[in-house]
């Protein structure tokens, strides 16, 4: 099983994200944003950072990236995606996933142990999870505000596409707590907070990230 | 010289943190003029020259694809002197 | 006249240049003209003049620094020395260390958000320039009173910047101080400290060898950043034309940084350079002659080489430039294609602007003019050497002792403590430390508020290294000679209580003006303390940096020398919290207290500072140590007592943990009673958490040691509990959490 | 209704690594018409009815002291429909 780990330009936790995609048991391989060659790879994680400096908007500069032109070629086709942070708003900048990630509502960069509920468990990367379960895993970011429209709130509610919401008080003002969502198919996952820091409890707050990546390997297998 | 100018703003639907942020702190500041606020994005683009329509139909263009998310944004393409 | 060439300043020997307002005196301005046996053209004149600066020459401290030279201990671990752009230390299984401080206080008084920023963005490029991958921050800070106005403007300011240049790094945050005095206000102190790894063999030094090799400028394009100096000189002395504004400020682009670190670090693996400097104050002056002087010839840059952001730029300011995100490498012609391939890859613009000489003379044309010709050394070394007057302060024989009510029912505990743990200097200050990223590498073990922050160096074999900052400036007003040994023996203590060995040493030391006697004064008693505590600890120090004129009017800061300590952890696994995981837990402390509260916090809350540091005991501190050592494996948790005493300790071990503990201090046993064993700051103290079946254990080290051990009580229960007086979690964790919101908003 | 619009821009002398990113972005999206781009703010303050002139000299003033960073950016305040 191979899954890719793109870096572009400022892309920060690449090497997080190929540890936490070794632990589960893959091989990781890295991806550079100047190319469009996925170098054969099963799936492909958009890891958290700040491409571009998150100048213009976060993620939009790397949207436009040659190695994103075949993502989202391959993802219509039901290749896996998984954006984190960084990763999510590249998607929703690719409009491989609706909505856009704003400016926190308090102004500020916000680092915390944040708790999150997972509310579909029918994708390729939360397939591992019990719906309801409540999992413990760090939020780094000061864009993180999940924004859209009524009418696209409705539909991600009502096709059940809300992979995750925070628990307790919002942290940032997303809308309807969400902190993570799905395309229609259940391939492509965009998560703010990071699973890739919660893979060991010497370096993370729990070992609930994990999970992200071992069901990308049991999605494959089955 | 005149430049084309881009004008990007959230659209009214939106909710608007950085804008709310600012009206909550004019009050504190001793300013009450302001009802609402909004924050957009301003962009100055110099072109050689004077800006032929050509340049203004890219950079509608541009705007309409890269420099304004219009998932959430709205803009508006002038030339300014 | 448009360029003062040398052949033109050799014709025109009378002509006035206004060296007095480039900040050099009428000596040294005769010194330049003797070295060059004639009058200095502009722009070599620019370059004496900042690198003659109190800030790149070091002028008044250099007599007092050499200390750290004639006192060092032999160490085998110290690769790189003080000299070089960051020490290096050997850490074992073939890693070495790079770690530095560096102050960025004026500018960050000025503007906060670039100033702060800007300060991170330069200590790392220090350590990037030894070869080395920056693997994390650390950030002590000083404010003024929080509750000033001007501080509301200047810590969010401060804190923004150090997050929003570090996080676009990718560099974990993972340490820092936040002090408050009204000394302070109009002089803020942001200090930055960054910590490299690299392999032995992959250390990198800032010398230009072999002549025939080029010298290539990389990175953020030349602007007319931080060179009000030779403004001056292009306006006023030879261009008529009026140059447009340079701006006050610095501004940085992390992205650039970013990109820049992952291009150098990759030049770095293929061995694609001979020699390589960071471009920091002083720009491209500072860089060439640095270069040149430490390598064995000379070297020719082509100034209109430069690739500029502001064409209008005079050849005295491309030299004076600040401008970010920039470096300097030497490289060999046959690797020069691979070196710009990699530039291009990222994105980075390089540009080959000279090349090393077999001469020993730095010259500089621009387009085809000779406008500088100069021994190097002389400008990058042979600055001036000031011994400036010292005395006494005056102050030091009109200091009064504390005198402080006895606190003894158990409402005066519970207020004390709850007024105590609100204060902003002890107060919670996750405010701050939420808004940097402290995750992001994978590697970070502890990070603040832990005593000191804990890194990863290798999965594998889970070697890693601890930092610890600090300073304690009222003590080092009372006493600066002991309150710098102070700062760096509770740095140790801090390493050795997450579980690491110290090893080596680095300094930020932030004074008044070396003008005032009495500041160099305390200036020269704080070098002599650090010198002769490390030599007395066999530490060596890697390098650091001196900060003057911190002061408004005749009033200076406090003596603010903080101290970085670096130690080294065999097994990051092994290291101690400060939080416990369960009730039930025996609560100890490691040493005695006594009752001097000078210069503690319970007395500055009360408006006193005291008359006596407290009598550092290298005996007992050292001893100390190796218990927190030899008893890791047997620790539950361990937290250092220093800021707000026994009281600040324990609540923030309970308000970490979520659970509560109920502690009984016989009075009796502390010269200064319950007060004095609460909230005096006495050092050389440790809490430790122990399981009942391993106290036997500590206690045998404790005593062979000789390292006093008193019960304090156990953990458990939802109150901290101090001799009856029950202080809610709920209550004390309120009271701690919401002094920051409350007045930064 | 009428608007008070403040437009804060960086200062010409001060570096800005937004506008140049999207600068340098442009070309490699195929729009070749920009030589230089630099990024601001724009502020749409809705106040009650027309604005005033006192209002507009409470803007001004709001955009010197809070809008605006003057240490590094210049500001224009104006009314629009
Ligand atoms: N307080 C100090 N203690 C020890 N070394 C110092 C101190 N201050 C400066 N140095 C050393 O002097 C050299 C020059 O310092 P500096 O000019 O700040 O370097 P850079 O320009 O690379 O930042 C460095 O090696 C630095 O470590
Ligand atoms: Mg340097």
């Amino acid at each position: 099983m191979r899954i890719g780990v793109v870096t572009f330009p400022g892309t920060l936790d690449d090497r997080d994200a190929a540890r936490a995609v070794e632990y589960a048991g893959a091989e990781a391989i890295s991806l550079w944003h100047g190319s469009d060659d996925l170098k054969h790879v099963d799936a492909v994680v958009l890891p958290g950072g700040f491409s571009y400096g998150d100048y213009l908007r976060c993620g939009a500069i790397s949207a436009k990236a040659p190695i994103m032109q075949s993502i989202i070629v391959a993802a219509e086709h039901g290749f896996p995606v998984l954006g984190i942070c960084n990763g999510f708003q590249v998607l929703a900048e690719a409009h491989l996933l609706p909505g856009a990630l704003t400016r926190n509502a308090d102004m500020h960069f916000l680092c915390t142990d944040q708790k999150l509920v997972i509310e579909n468990n029918k994708t390729m990367w939360t397939n591992g999870f019990a719906v309801g379960q409540e999992i413990l895993i760090p939020m780094k970011n000061a864009e993180g505000n999940f924004n859209c429209d009524d009418a696209t709130l409705h539909e991600l509610e009502s096709e059940g596409r809300v992979i995750a919401r925070y628990v307790g008080a919002n942290p940032n003002g997303s809308r309807a707590a969400i902190a993570g969502i799905t395309n229609k198919r259940g391939n492509v996952v965009g998560l703010m907070p990071h699973p890739e820091h919660a893979i060991d409890l010497l370096t993370g707050p729990s070992e609930d990230g994990l999970t992200f990546f071992t069901s990308i390997l049991n999605a494959m297998v089955k | 010289m005149p430049k084309i100018i881009v004008e990007v703003m959230l659209k009214p639907e939106i909710l608007d943190p950085q804008g709310q942020a600012v009206a909550a702190a004019l009050p504190r500041l001793g300013f009450t003029f302001a009802q609402s606020v909004r924050q957009g994005k301003r962009f100055e683009i110099e072109v050689a020259g004077e800006p032929t329509p050509a340049m203004l139909a890219d950079a509608e263009r541009a705007a309409e694809e890269f420099l304004a998310n219009t998932v959430i944004e709205s803009f508006v393409v002038k030339v300014e002197q | 006249m448009a360029l003062d060439t040398v052949a033109n300043a050799a014709a025109t020997p009378d002509f006035e240049l206004p060296f007095a307002q480039l900040g050099l005196k009428e000596d040294e301005y005769a010194k330049i003209r003797e070295i060059l046996g004639r009058r200095p053209t502009g722009s070599e004149l620019a370059m004496y003049s900042v690198m003659w600066s109190e800030h790149c020459s070091y002028k008044s401290s250099k007599v007092h620094l050499k200390q750290f030279g004639e006192k060092a201990v032999k160490s085998d671990a110290l690769l790189v020395g003080i000299g070089e752009n960051a020490g290096v230390v050997d850490i074992g299984q073939g890693y070495a260390v790079t770690f530095k401080a560096e102050s960025h206080n004026h500018p960050s008084f000025v503007e906060p958000y670039q100033g702060a920023a800007t300060g991170i963005g330069g200590i790392v490029r220090d350590i990037l320039t030894m070869g080395a991958r920056p693997i994390a921050v650390m950030d002590p800070l000083r404010f003024g009173a929080a509750d000033a106005p001007d501080t509301r403007r200047v810590l969010p300011g401060v804190v923004a910047g150090i997050g929003g240049y570090g996080n676009c790094l990718g560099l974990p945050n993972i340490g820092g101080e936040i002090v408050f005095d009204e000394t302070y206000a109009g002089n803020p102190l942001v200090n930055a400290l960054c910590v490299g790894v690299m392999r032995h063999e992959d250390i990198k030094l800032a010398q230009a060898h072999g002549a025939g090799n080029l010298v290539v400028l990389y990175g953020a394009k030349t602007g007319g950043d931080g060179i009000g100096g030779a403004s001056i000189l292009a306006s006023e002395t030879f261009n008529t034309a009026k140059p447009t504004k340079r701006p006050a400020v610095q501004v940085g682009d992390p992205f650039a940084e970013k990109v820049l670190i992952e291009c150098s670090l990759e030049i770095f693996a293929e061995d694609l350079v001979v020699g390589i400097q960071d471009l920091g104050a002083a720009g491209i002056s500072c860089a060439t002659t640095e270069l040149a002087s430490a390598g064995t010839g000379g070297m020719n840059v082509q100034l209109e080489k430069v690739p500029l952001r502001d064409p209008s730029l005079s050849p005295e300011e491309i030299l004076m430039s600040e401008s970010q995100e920039r470096m300097c490498a030497i490289v060999e012609p046959s690797k020069l294609a691979r070196f710009m391939a990699i530039c291009k890859k990222w994105d980075v613009t390089a540009t080959v602007i000279g090349e090393v000489t077999s001469g020993d003379r730095l010259h500089i044309t621009h387009n085809g003019e000779l406008i500088v010709d100069v021994p190097p050394r002389t400008v990058a070394h042979d600055g001036p050497v000031l011994t400036r007057p010292m005395a006494r302060p005056e102050y030091l024989d009109s200091l009064t002792p504390t005198s402080l009510a006895p606190i003894e029912s158990a409402a005066d505990i519970k207020a004390a403590v709850l007024k105590l743990m609100s204060a902003p200097n002890i107060a919670d200050k996750s405010w701050v430390t939420k808004q940097f990223d402290h995750y992001v590498q994978g590697n970070t073990i502890l990070s603040q508020p832990e005593d000191s922050g804990m890194i990863r160096i290798d999965e594998k074999t889970h070697l890693g290294i601890a930092i610890s900052t600090d300073a304690n400036a009222r003590w080092s007003y009372l006493d600066p000679y002991n309150g710098v040994k102070l700062a760096l023996l509770e740095s140790c203590r801090n390493i050795a209580t997450s579980g690491a060995k110290p090893l080596a040493i680095t300094n930020c030391l932030n004074f008044g003006s070396p003008e005032d006697p009495g500041v160099m004064w305390t200036f020269a008693e704080t070098v002599r303390g650090l010198a002769d505590i490390c030599l007395e600890m066999g530490l060596p120090v890697t390098g650091g940096n001196v900060s003057f004129y911190n002061q408004t009017g005749k009033v200076a800061i406090l003596p603010t020398p903080v101290v970085g300590v670096l130690g080294v952890i065999e097994d990051v696994r092994t290291r101690s919290a400060m939080s416990f995981k369960e009730a039930g837990l025996e609560l100890f402390q490691l040493g005695n207290a006594d009752d001097n509260f000078s210069g503690s916090e319970w007395a500055h809350l009360h408006g006193q500072m005291g008359d006596r540091a407290p009598t550092p005991d290298v005996d007992h501190e050292t001893r100390l140590v190796k218990v927190l050592l030899a008893g890791q494996k047997y620790f539950a948790a361990a937290h250092d007592i220093s800021n707000g005493g026994l009281a600040a300790t324990l609540s923030e071990m309970v308000i970490k943990s979520g659970i509560g503990a109920t502690i009984s201090i016989p009075g009796e046993v502390v010269p200064g009673g319950l007060t004095g064993a609460l909230f005096a700051e006495t050092p050389g103290r440790v809490v430790i958490a122990v399981k009942t079946d391993n106290v036997a254990a500590v206690e045998r080290i404790a005593t062979d040691l000789n390292i006093p051990m008193h019960t304090l009580g156990v953990t458990g229960g939802d109150a901290l509990v101090i001799n009856g007086a029950s202080i809610p979690l709920a209550e004390l964790s309120a009271a701690y959490t919401e002094t920051f919101p409350r007045l930064f908003g």
